[in-house]
C-alpha cells in the first residue's frame, strides 16, 4: 500500500525542473517535502496527483500506474491542498467542503446528507465549524487555508498531499491542523506528503523527510536522521545551526 | 426616337431645372443621353417609359431580372454598380460617366447628392410608393429621359383603367365586398398593412383588406388571427418564400376559413415581377384582382389579352414572348 | 440547525415562488389568444380531448384553434425557454464569464447560416430549413472545438478565442448569403428567420423536440452539482476527480445540441440565454444544483410569457426578440439594483 | 543585456512589420478604386494639390475623384479603424474580458437608436442622424454608469451586467423602431445605417472627426502603460497609486466617446474592436504601452485595406462587415494556432 | 515622521472585525504584527492604506488624514505586499516589479530607464535578479512572493505594510527578505509593519510587536518586553512555551 514515484523528469517547456526523482510514501507514515523555493515540491506534487505529465518516470498508486488510472479513481486515492486558494462564485464554507466528497458521488448524483454530514465532520476536525454558513470568499486567507484542508479530509482517501498547508495559519491553528493530520494518518493509516519550509515543524510533525534540491533527491529518510546542519546547509545555502530544546524538540536557526 | 448616342462631352448645351420628387431643383443637360438607375424601381420606370438604351449603369442584381433581360438583352452588358441596401460604389457611378443619376429616397441619398455634386453630376429623386407617386414619376422620368409622349400614354392608360374598375365596383355593395387576405413574402402568416402599396391595391381592386388595421411593412399575425380575419379570398404574393399551399393542407385548423372552403386560394402574378409592387405594371395587378374577385362584373374583358396588349405597346413585345406566365389556380390545384 | 432550517425554508419559499410563476404563467398562457376561448369553455375541450389524443376529426373551431395552434405553440416556446435558461447557466458557469451564452461557440451564427442556406436552395419546405440549420448548427461547434484544439494553448480561453473567430467567419458568411439572396423571394424569408418566434409550432415537429431535448434536459439537471465543481477552476476540479476537459465538452456539447434543435426551429431568440440566468442567479445564489433548474423554469415561463404578449396584445405579432429584452431588461435592471450583494 | 537587445530588436521588427504593413497599405488604398487613378497620374495629383488645398476650381476629373471622393473615404477608414482597435484593447483590458468591447457599455445600441430614431424624425439630413447618434450613443454609457452605481455591489462584473441590461434594452427599442418605420423609405434606411460603411465620407465631417478624436486617441496612447496597472485589479492598483475608479471612468468615457464619433457616422462596423486587439496580442504580447499602439494601427490598416477591397474589387460595393470577419477571421484563426502561446 | 492610527473600528456588513485599534508605527522600527487567523490583521493593513473605509477612527500619515489624502499620495508615502498575489496577463517579472514604480510617473508618462534600473536593484536586492525575464505567472509561489517584495522596495516609500511576506518563502530566504528589510529600513529611515505567523521571525527582526485579539490590540511595545508566554498564550489561545537558545535567540513551541 504505497505510492511509488520512479525517476521522475520533469521540463516545463524548455525549463528543466526535476532531474530524476525517486520516493515512496508508504501509508502510516508523514513524509516532510523540503526544498528551496523554485526547487520543483509543487510541480513533484502534481506530478503525482496526475495534473502534469512527466517527460520520464511513472507514479504508481497501490500498485498501479496513474497513467493508466482515470481521473476519478486517482482522486479516489489521492486528495490534494494546493499552494494557493481562488475566489470562484460566491459558495458557503459548507458548499465547499461538501465538494471534497465529489469521488463518493455519482456523475448524476448530488452530496446526500451523509455527505453533509462527513463535510461538518472535517470541518469540526479542523475547528472551522463555526465558519460553515460563511461565504467562502469573504474568509480571511488563513481561514480558507482550514476550509481546504477540511475539503481534502473530507474525501477520504488513503493518501493526502498538502502543498505549505500551514503557511497562512496562525501558530496555534498551525499546531492543531498537524496534530489533526497526525491523528488521522494513525487513525485511518493513511499515508501523507507535506511540504513545509519550516524545519522545525517538519521535525516535530514528519516521520520522515525528503529533501529535493536542484531538481534531485537530496536526502530522504527518518526525519531524525537526516536532520542534521550539513544536510540543511546544504539544502538552503546557508549555513545552519540546530539547537536541541529541553523538550526533545530542535530550533534550526541561520547562523 | 432618342436613341442617337452622341459623344455628349463635346456638346455645349444649356441646362434646364427639373423639380424631382424630393422637391429639389435640379440643374440637368437639356438632353440626356446617358442615365444611372440606382434601385430596381427606377429601372423599372425607365424601362416603362421606354429609356432603357440610355442606361449605363445598373443597380446590383438587374442581370439576373428575367423581366429586364428579356426586355432589353443589352442590360446585361453593364456594369451592376451597387444597390441601396449595400450602398452604391460611387466611383463606379462616376465612372460610367453619366448625364444624370436617378437616386433612391432616403438612405444617405442626401451624401451620395454632395458626393456626386462635387463630380458635377446631377441627381434625380424620384419616391413612386403610391399610384399617384408612380404616375408623377413616369411623368418626371419622361420630361427627364426626352420620352414625353410615352409617358403620358401610360399616364393616359392608368387612369382609364383604374376608372373603369372604379365604375363596375361601385355597383357592389359594401356587404357584398369580398374580404381579402393578401400573404407576403415570408409565407402564409405575413400580411400587408394599411401602409402598403398591397392595401391600396386591394381596396382600388373593389376588396377589403382584412389586415387594414395593422401598420409597418409586411406584418406576421398568428395562426389564431388568420382564422379570426376569416377572409373570403387568399393570395399570395409571387415572390412569398413560405410553401403556402403545403402551409394550408398541413394545417387543418385552417379548413373551416371561407376562403380555403371555397378553394379561393391564388398567387398574384406574374412570374416576371411582382404586380402587387409599386412598379409601372401594378395596373395590371389591379385589372387582375378586380377580375379574380368579382368575374360576373369583369365578364366582358379577357384579362390576358389586355395583358398581352399592354407589354407590346410599352415593352415592345407581348407578355408570353417575353416569357410571362399567368398562374390563376395553382395553388388551388396543389391543395386538392 | 435553526439557520438552515431558515436557509432552507427562505430557500423552499424562492422556489416555490418561480414554480408558482412558472404554473401561473403556463395556465395564462393557455386561454389568451386572439382567437378567444373562454375559461367557461374548458368543458368544451375536454370533451374533444379524446377526440384530439386519438386523432379522431375535432369539429368545434375552439378546439381546433385551442390543440392545433395554441397548445403546440406554449409547448415550443416553454421548451425554447428551458433550454436556453438551462444553457446561459452552463455556458456563464463553465466559462466562468458574464457575458458567456451558447452565442460563444458559434451555435448561433451556425443554424443562421444553414437556414439561410436551406432557403437560397431550390428546394422548398420548413424541414429542410430545419434540418439543414441544426446540421450547421452543430458543424460550427466541432469547428471551434478543432480550432481551440489545433492551438497549442489548452486554456478555455482559447476556446473562447475560437468561438470568436468561427462566429465571426460565419456571421460573415450570412451577410454574404444575405447579399446574393434576391432581395424580394430570399432576404425577407432570411432576415424574419432570424428574427425568431415560436409560430413554427407543429405537433410533428414538437414530437421530435422533445425526443431530443427531454433527455438532454434530464441529463443536465441531473449533472447540475458538478458544474459546481467544473466553476473551481481546471486543476481543482480534476483534483476532486472530475475529469474537467470530457465533462465540459460532454456539457457544452449537449448544450449546443438543445440549443441547435430548439433554434433550428424557432430562429434566434435573442437575449434570454444571456439574462434569465443572471435574474436567477441574483435571486436564488450561485449553487447550480439550485440555479440551474431555477433558471430553465425562470426561462420557460419567461418565453411563454412573452410569448403570450406577443400573440394577443396587438393584431399583428410582435417579434419576440423585442419582448425579451424590453421586458426582460428593466426586471433585470431592477434586481440589479436590489439585489446585487448575491452576484460575485 | 545579450537577451535585452534579443528581445528589443524582436520587438522592433515587430513594430516595423506593423508600421510597413500600415503605410503599404494606405498607399495601395490611395492607387485603388472603380475608378482608375494610375500611379503615373501623381504628378498632376500633385500640381492639383495647392488647387484642392485653398479650395480653387479642380479640373482634372482624376484629381477630383481622388481628393473629392476617395481621400476622406480613407480617412474616415483609418481614424475608424485605429479607434476600434484601441478601444478594443481598452474594453479587454479593464474588464479583463476576452468578450468584451466597446458594445459592453452599450454605444453601440444606443448609437444605433439614435440613428433610427433620426431617420425616423420629419427633418432631413445627414448632420441630425449623426448627431443624433452620437448624442445617444454618448446618453446609453451615461445609463450604463448610472445603473452599475445604483446597484449595490461596486464589482466591475456590475458594470458589465449593466450594459447587458442597457444593451438588450436598446436593441429592443431598434426593433421596436424597425417594426413601425415606414418600409419603403425607412426601414431601409434604418437597416442600411446599421450596416456600416465608409460611404458617408465627406471633408466637413472629416474635419469634425478628427478635432474630436485626435485628442482622444493621444490621450489613449499616453495613458496606455498605466492600463498595465489597471489590469492587475482594483487593490492592487489602487495600492500602486492609481485611483481605479476614476482612471477606469475616463478612460472607458473617453473610449465611448471616440467609438460614438466614429460610429455616428459610419454606422456598426463589426468585428474589428474585438478580433484586432486578440490578433495584435497574439503577435505583440500583452503589455499595454506596446498593445495598445500597435491595435490601434493594425486596425487602421485591416480597416483601410477592408475598405479598398469593399470598393475596388467589384463595381458594386461589398458591405465592409463581410469583409471583416471573412478575412479578419482567418487570420485570427492562423495566429490563434501558430501563435497561441503568449496569450494567457 | 508617523503613520497614526487612533480607535479604528471597522465592520464587513454585520461582522464586527476591529473594535478601536490604536497604534503608531514610528521611521525606523519594525512592527510585528501578530495576531490568530481572522483576528483582522490583514483588513487593518488594509484601512491604513486607504483601501477600507473605516467606520470610525483616522488613519494619519505624516500628520494628515488619509482621508484628506488622494490615492497618488498615499502611495507615495505607503508601499504594500498583500497576502495572495493574482495571476494577470503574461507579464514579464521586470514589468511587474517596474509598476512599482508609478507613484513616481506621470498620468501620461511610463517608466524611463532610470525606473527599470531601479526595478532591477529592488529585484536585485531580494536575490530575485535571475527571474527578471521570466514571466510572472509562471512563477513558483515562493518566486511570486520575492517578486512582489521587490515590487514594493521599488516603490521607495517611506513607510511599507508587509501581509505575510514570507508565508511562501523558504528557509534561506526568509532570513534573506527579513534582513534586507532590517537594512533598508536604516537605511532610509522607513517604517515598516510586518504581519507574520511565527513567533521565532518576530521575535528575530522585529524591534517593535504588536498583538492583535479579538479586534483589540492586545499588547504594543519593544518585542523583547511583549514577548512572554502569558501574552502569546493568551493570544493564540494555547499555552506556549519560550525556550531561549544559546545564540540570543527564543523558540516558542506550543506545550
Ligand atoms: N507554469 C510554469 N511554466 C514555467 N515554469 C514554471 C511553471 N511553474 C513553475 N515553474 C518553474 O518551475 C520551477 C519549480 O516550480 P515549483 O512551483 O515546483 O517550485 P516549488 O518547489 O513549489 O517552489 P515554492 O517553494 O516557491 O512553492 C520554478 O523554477 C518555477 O519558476
Ligand atoms: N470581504 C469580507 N467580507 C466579510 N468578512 C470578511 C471579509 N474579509 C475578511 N472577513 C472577515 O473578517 C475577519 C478578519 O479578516 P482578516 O483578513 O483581516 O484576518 P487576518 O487577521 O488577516 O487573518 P489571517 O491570519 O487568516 O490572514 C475574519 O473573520 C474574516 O472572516
Ligand atoms: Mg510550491
Ligand atoms: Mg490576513
Amino acid at each position: 500500500m504505497t505510492i511509488k514515484i520512479t525517476d521522475i523528469q520533469f521540463n516545463y517547456n524548455q525549463r528543466r525542473v526535476l532531474k530524476g526523482c525517486s520516493l515512496i510514501i508508504e501509508r502510516g507514515n508523514i513524509y516532510g517535502l523540503l526544498g528551496a523555493n523554485g526547487a520543483g515540491k509543487t510541480t513533484l506534487m502534481k506530478i503525482i496527483k496526475g495534473l502534469l505529465k512527466p517527460q520520464n518516470g511513472d507514479v504508481e498508486i497501490d500498485g498501479r500506474n496513474t497513467l493508466a488510472m482515470t481521473i476519478e479513481e486517482i482522486s479516489q486515492k489521492i486528495a490534494t491542498v494546493s499552494q494557493d486558494t481562488n475566489q470562484v462564485f460566491p459558495f458557503s464554507v459548507l458548499d465547499m467542503v461538501t465538494m471534497g466528497r465529489n469521488p463518493h458521488i455519482k456523475l448524476f448524483g448530488k452530496p446526500i446528507k451523509e455527505d453533509y454530514i462527513k463535510a461538518e465532520e472535517s470541518l469540526a476536525l479542523v475547528g472551522g465549524l463555526y465558519l460553515k454558513e460563511r461565504i467562502f470568499n469573504e474568509l480571511s486567507g488563513g481561514e480558507r487555508q482550514l476550509v481546504m484542508i477540511a475539503r481534502a479530509l473530507a474525501q477520504q482517501t488513503p493518501y493526502i498531499l498538502f502543498d505549505e498547508p500551514t503557511a497562512h495559519l496562525d501558530f496555534t491553528n498551525q499546531h492543531v491542523i498537524l496534530k489533526v493530520i497526525r491523528d488521522v494518518v494513525k487513525k485511518n493509516n493513511l499515508g501523507v506528503l507535506i511540504c513545509m519550509h519550516d524545519p522545525n515543524l517538519v521535525y516535530q510533525y514528519c516521520s520522515h523527510s525528503v529533501m529535493i534540491h536542484e531538481g534531485q533527491v537530496l536526502s530522504k529518510g527518518l526525519t531524525k536522521e537526516v536532520f542534521n546542519e550539513g544536510n540543511l546547509s546544504y539544502l538552503y545555502g546557508t549555513s545552519t545551526k540546530i539547537s536541541r530544546i529541553d523538550n526533545g524538540l530542535i530550533y534550526v536557526s541561520a547562523k | 426616337l432618342g436613341s442617337q448616342q452622341n459623344p455628349s462631352d463635346t456638346i455645349t448645351e444649356t441646362n434646364r431645372t427639373v423639380i424631382d420628387q424630393k422637391g429639389r431643383e435640379v440643374e440637368i443637360p437639356k438632353e440626356i443621353n446617358s442615365v444611372v438607375s440606382t434601385y430596381g424601381p427606377a429601372t423599372n420606370l425607365i424601362f416603362a417609359v421606354g429609356a432603357q438604351h440610355k442606361l449605363v449603369a445598373v443597380p446590383d442584381k438587374t442581370h439576373s431580372n428575367k423581366f429586364f433581360t428579356s426586355v432589353y438583352p443589352e442590360v446585361l452588358k453593364l456594369d451592376e454598380i451597387g444597390s441601396r441596401g449595400e450602398g452604391l460604389n460611387i466611383e463606379a457611378v462616376i465612372a460610367s460617366n453619366p448625364d444624370v443619376v436617378i437616386l433612391f429616397p432616403g438612405n444617405d441619398n442626401e451624401t451620395i447628392i454632395e458626393q456626386l455634386a462635387t463630380q458635377k453630376i446631377p441627381a434625380v429623386v424620384i419616391n413612386p410608393e403610391s399610384i399617384e407617386e408612380i404616375l408623377e414619376c413616369i411623368e418626371l422620368l419622361g420630361d427627364v429621359l426626352g420620352r414625353e409622349a410615352q409617358a403620358k400614354e401610360l399616364i393616359a392608360y392608368y387612369i382609364e383603367s383604374l376608372e373603369l374598375v372604379e365604375s363596375r365596383v361601385s355597383n357592389i355593395s359594401l356587404d357584398q365586398r369580398k374580404k381579402v387576405y393578401l400573404a407576403g413574402s415570408n409565407g402564409l402568416l405575413s400580411t400587408t398593412s394599411s401602409d402598403m402599396y398591397q392595401h391600396h391595391l386591394i381596396e382600388q381592386a373593389g376588396g377589403i383588406n382584412v389586415a387594414s388595421s395593422l401598420n409597418g411593412g409586411w406584418n406576421q399575425v398568428s395562426a389564431e388571427q388568420l382564422i379570426k380575419f376569416n377572409p373570403d379570398f387568399i393570395t399570395s404574393v409571387q415572390y412569398s418564400k413560405g410553401n403556402v399551399a403545403q402551409e394550408i393542407s398541413d394545417n387543418k385548423q385552417f379548413s373551416n376559413i371561407e376562403a380555403i372552403k371555397n378553394k379561393q386560394v391564388y398567387i398574384f402574378p406574374s412570374n416576371l415581377g411582382g404586380w402587387d409592387m409599386p412598379e409601372p405594371r401594378s395596373i395590371l395587378g389591379i385589372l387582375w384582382l378586380s377580375n379574380m374577385l368579382y368575374p360576373e362584373e369583369f365578364a366582358d374583358m379577357d384579362i390576358l389579352k389586355e395583358i398581352e396588349e399592354f407589354h407590346l405597346n410599352f415593352y415592345g413585345k407581348n407578355f408570353t414572348e417575353l416569357g410571362g406566365i399567368l398562374n390563376d389556380n395553382e395553388i388551388l390545384e396543389k391543395i386538392k | 440547525m435553526k439557520f438552515w432550517r431558515k436557509l432552507n425554508s427562505n430557500l423552499k419559499n424562492k422556489k416555490s415562488t418561480i414554480f408558482i410563476f412558472f404554473i401561473v404563467t403556463i395556465f395564462i398562457s393557455l386561454f389568451s389568444g386572439r382567437y378567444s376561448v373562454k375559461v367557461d369553455e374548458i368543458l368544451t375541450l375536454f370533451q374533444e380531448l379524446p377526440n384530439f389524443l386519438l386523432g379522431n376529426e375535432i369539429t368545434s373551431n375552439q378546439s381546433l384553434v385551442f390543440y392545433y395552434i395554441r397548445l403546440p405553440r406554449i409547448i415550443l416556446a416553454l421548451v425554447t425557454g428551458v433550454v436556453l435558461g438551462g444553457t446561459g447557466v452552463v455556458f456563464q458557469g463553465v466559462f466562468k464569464n458574464p457575458l458567456a451564452s451558447p452565442d460563444v461557440l458559434g451555435v448561433t451564427a451556425g443554424c443562421t447560416v444553414g437556414a439561410a442556406i436551406a432557403i437560397l436552395l431550390p428546394f422548398e419546405g420548413n424541414l429542410i430549413i430545419q434540418v439543414t440549420a441544426f446540421v450547421f448548427g452543430i458543424v460550427t461547434v466541432f469547428i471551434t472545438y478543432g480550432l481551440a484544439k489545433a492551438s497549442k494553448n489548452k486554456n478555455i480561453v482559447m476556446l473562447v478565442l475560437a468561438g470568436m473567430v468561427v462566429s465571426a467567419f460565419f456571421s460573415a458568411m450570412l451577410s454574404l448569403i444575405k447579399y446574393m439572396a434576391d432581395p424580394f423571394e430570399q432576404l425577407p424569408a432570411i432576415v424574419f428567420w432570424t428574427m425568431g418566434g415560436f409560430h413554427r409550432a407543429s405537433w410533428p415537429r414538437i414530437q421530435t423536440l422533445l425526443i431530443t431535448v427531454l433527455p438532454c434536459i434530464i441529463f443536465l439537471k441531473s449533472t447540475s452539482w458538478k458544474l459546481n465543481i467544473l466553476c473551481l477552476g481546471d486543476e481543482d476540479a480534476q483534483g476532486l476527480g472530475i475529469n474537467v476537459k470530457r465533462l465540459r465538452l460532454i456539457i457544452l456539447s449537449i448544450s449546443a445540441f438543445m440549443v441547435a434543435s430548439c433554434i433550428s426551429i424557432t430562429g434566434t431568440v435573442g437575449w434570454v440565454a444571456l439574462v434569465v440566468p443572471h435574474i436567477t442567479r441574483l435571486y436564488v445564489g450561485a449553487d447550480h444544483s439550485r440555479l440551474l433548474p431555477m433558471s430553465m423554469l425562470v426561462g420557460g415561463g419567461f418565453t411563454v410569457l412573452m410569448d403570450t404578449i406577443a400573440r394577443s396584445l396587438t393584431t399583428s405579432e410582435i417579434p419576440i426578440s423585442i419582448l425579451t429584452a424590453a421586458i426582460g431588461a428593466p426586471v433585470f435592471a431592477y434586481l440589479l439594483i436590489v439585489k446585487s450583494t448575491v452576484e460575485g
